[in-house]
């Protein structure tokens, strides 16, 4: 809990997050912190927001807070539970995903993400979990909210590994590869939210959370970060949403 | 699509089938759907291409009845009875038009039909080796293996305008059970622009997810939902009715030839307004004996984990 | 019913088929004559022999004799039920079906079979049914056996069409597509039983059924039919065979 | 196979799986086989190639035991915890041994199974474009389609020597019901060699042919059938136990240490003679607080057409 606000560094992700999903229909979801924000989002501004899991569940309706993807409670009560095969042929590949969630532990400035390690492959400083289907997400999903952290040695110049392709090189160079999905649109973080430009693809920083300066901003980025000429505030939380969240979405506060 | 989209065949088919449409009305010789054949029959629709591997009597009705200019298909027969004569007639004597025909084998238009569900540019098949379908159908082509000395067949994507996918139950948004022979429902439905699930009964959204494994096809990819109690009759719906037999011989006799056909099509199809109508000009007699025993799925507990 | 004898020709069929399943596990099977012949097999010397159905069914256990394939009594009381595509990828691709059974309207002296048109392709004499599996079970299928009438207008010189490849022009030329099953084994007519060359593949004349003689069999085959240096009898349909035909299997006649 | 193919886990073990052999235990978050993981720690199984979407604890496990030499995976993760610590431990410091690894996604993984299970060549998907993820693995290859300036990924056929597949129920034949995650299953199974299909319950066969479409694995590929009630625990089984999340939660603490999991792997695998002596080892009244309440999908009839 930020002590001069009535809201965490997480409620400011997670509000954020939700806003973004506004007019989105299908997304394609983790759980944690996504899953709180696709909820809110559905208890708030888009009631009618349809949630796919990557252990294959359509439409669920969990009885209690998930503990993982593949939880129960997630299956019970569910529209439709499919196979991995359909989940990832039928409804990411075959198109259905407007949207979906994201994170890694780097960053670079066109949004490409790592999952994957820290220092070299064949003998990684940090084995990091891989891609599980963020790779296949990442190209597939119409497009792609990133939400991390907002820390320098994770913003980085240059990726360790590329696990999960964002704008590659920038420009055309996604489009070219003849990649589906249009690529990352916003990375939404604790203390800014980032943008990316039309042409170049490149990250730009476009709102500060309350309390935050370009300057705070810029030091948390590796790279000499674009600036938007517009930079405005983040909009804080809402009394409603963050009612919602703590009352109905995560009343243990397990992921404040 | 949390919104209801129940709908009647007559405003499904006027708002979703438009002349010169691709259609899939798939069921491997249950869950046909005739009720939405003969919507498409009175409603004049032209011109449009059929697909479906098994043409069945469905589509032997919609070409005598000069709605189709083109047939996708795997394989061509009145199941257990023998030809269908009016695509034969269509075939070697352009009665009543020309019918071009696009053919596969079975294996071929289910990886079409995976192809155009999973956005993939081609499907790899194991068949046509030394075959002439290839020679009768150029977008049968054969591409190497990556990994080493290995060839195999590809077949483009197939994604038809509307498929109808008939099914014993769905709620008003489209989530439907399916159980029983559940051949290409669910890769024809995924593969096409839109759905219209036609379905015996509609339930409560409860009762889909009290099961959800058995959702063959997701409302969120379903455009339209029909009540349509014996839709899929002369063919069956498990659990629900069997094939109607003697139907499926009378048509040997009466496809036989063209002016009993449009007979037929006049006073089954054309002179009657609705599927219920049809129902109710068959005479319940006749569904009372398709009515088939019970034989109940064992209980199946999913656990309310709260 | 052939009036010197106790049996029909269908019969005749029916037994010498079931008897070439012998020591065969999995079979791919249609309805009429071959259900037949598959169920008498299992009845008699095979009782673990097992049906999948082109429809998508494993162990049926149907209450009535099927009337298609897609019969909805060899669904209930079945072991599973799949979709087409598991049929086709998984059992039949995935090389699971040890012998299918397989007719045509025409066949040639490889046999390779014809079941899609009489005549030119373009403008057809007459419109056969076309491939339905028959084509992708000629290749993946382990084994084949063809079950026809022995007709001179079946038995041809050249197919019109070439719809199921059977050893294609012979010798090594199947082998040489990479085609997985072996081809077919045996070709069951009413009349007599054709084998094929081990070495040129070509059909040879190796069983006659009783009453017939080489040169009634070669009249009805279009090409100078080999015949192989011991030729022998039929074994007719014993007792107990057409016992559980008419009995248990047919006791309706429909397929005598 | 309509024998009956009941056995232990211990006989499973020990004729199925071979020092050097390539295994998949699958189930993604459910269904993980942990019974059959520790039989074949406590047989000392050497040089094993584990294939899993998600290592989880039961790979981790089996790596700290020093059963493998090599890891064919998509993702490394405790799932709502963290990190697998031994897993980590292999490839960043060789403890207890080198650990070869070979590395997908989710969904070239799933491919693998899928053109293992079917025959193919290779499978084709979208994904992987600009991604490193092929310059660390190079059995992913890009293809261009035969229709057109359209490119995808493939990924080769994945057969392992052994699947052990947990279900809630199968008959003695291995016929098998499953519900919940459905997960990559029915294609590890369908890809595998052998077959152990490892159950919550052993029932009649005519509650499987009651509900064939339930059936992921059917009898017909199945070699050894093994009762084995609470095999997934700590992992979960639908509709039949829950998750031991405590238990995920330890195991973050505990893998930490190479030592602190040697003494857990001597405690709770090597010095139990087998499945049964762990869960009474472990408790009743543990089970006790997994057990869910009910929730029945409702009747299903296929009816009786006789």
């Amino acid at each position: 809990m930020n002590e001069t606000m009535n809201y965490s560094p997480a409620e400011m992700m997670i509000v954020s997050a939700s806003r973004a999903l506004r007019g989105s229909r299908v997304v394609f979801v983790g759980v944690g912190l996504p899953n709180i924000a696709c909820n809110l989002a559905r208890k708030s501004h888009s009631p009618t927001l349809e949630l796919v899991y990557e252990s294959g569940i359509f439409g669920a309706n969990p009885a209690r807070l998930p503990l993982s993807i593949g939880d129960p409670t997630l299956v019970s009560d569910s529209m439709s539970a499919v196979s991995m095969a359909d989940l990832f042929m039928l409804y990411l590949q075959g198109g259905l995903v407007n949207v979906a969630l994201l994170g890694g532990a780097q960053i670079d400035r066109f949004g490409n993400l790592n999952s994957t390690i820290i220092g070299p492959y064949e003998r990684p400083k940090v084995r990091l979990p891989g891609s599980g289907g963020a790779c296949e997400i990442a190209i597939n999903a119409q497009k792609v909210l990133i939400i991390m952290r907002l820390k320098k040695r994770a913003f980085v110049e240059k990726l360790d590994f590329l696990t999960s392709p964002g704008h590659l090189e920038g420009g055309d160079t996604r489009e070219n590869l003849g990649i589906p999905g249009e690529g990352p649109e916003l990375v939404i973080t604790d203390r800014a939210l980032f943008t990316f430009s039309k042409s170049t693809k490149e990250m730009t920083l476009s709102e500060l959370a309350p309390g935050e300066s370009v300057e705070s901003i810029k030091a948390e980025v590796s790279w000499p970060i674009h600036i938007s000429p517009d930079v405005k505030e983040m909009d804080p939380p809402g009394e409603e949403e963050l009612r919602i969240i703590r009352e109905e979405l995560d009343p243990d506060g397990m992921y404040r | 699509m949390s919104e209801s989209t129940l709908c009647t065949m007559n405003e499904a088919v006027d708002r979703f089938v438009q002349d010169g449409a691709t259609i899939a009305i798939e069921g491997f010789t249950a869950f046909i759907c005739f009720a939405a054949a003969h919507e498409i029959i009175r409603q004049k629709k032209k011109d449009l291409t059929l697909c479906r591997l098994t043409p069945d009597l469905i589509y032997d009705q919609m070409i005598a009845a000069g709605t189709a200019k083109k047939l996708v298909f795997s394989y061509l027969g009145n199941p257990g009875v023998g030809s269908l004569h009016c695509i034969r007639r269509a075939v070697e004597k352009d009665i009543p038009g020309a019918l071009e025909i696009e053919e596969y084998s079975h294996f071929g238009m289910v990886g079409r039909y995976i192809a155009g569900a999973s956005n993939l540019p081609f499907f790899p098949l194991r068949s046509y080796f030394g075959s002439d379908i290839i020679r009768a159908n150029d977008n049968i082509q054969f591409i190497e293996s990556p990994y080493g000395d290995d060839q195999v067949a590809v077949v483009p994507p197939l994604n038809p305008d509307v498929a109808f996918i008939h099914a014993q139950r769905a709620d008003i948004q489209g989530n439907a059970h399916i159980w029983g022979l559940i051949g290409v429902q669910k890769e024809a439905a995924f593969a096409s622009r839109k759905v219209i699930v036609v379905v015996e009964e509609i339930v409560e959204e409860s009762v889909i997810r009290h099961d959800p494994n058995r959702t063959l096809i997701p409302g969120l990819i379903v455009d339209a939902v029909v009540h349509e109690p014996f839709g899929a009759h002369p063919s069956y719906v498990q659990g629900y009715y069997d094939r109607d037999n003697p139907f499926y011989l009378d048509w040997d006799r009466i496809s036989r030839d063209h002016d009993l056909t449009e007979k037929w099509l006049n006073e089954w199809v054309l002179d009657v307004p609705d599927r219920a109508a049809y129902i109710e000009k068959l005479g319940s007699e006749r569904f009372d004996n398709l009515k088939p025993g019970e034989m109940l799925a064992g209980p199946v507990d999913y656990g309310l984990y709260s």
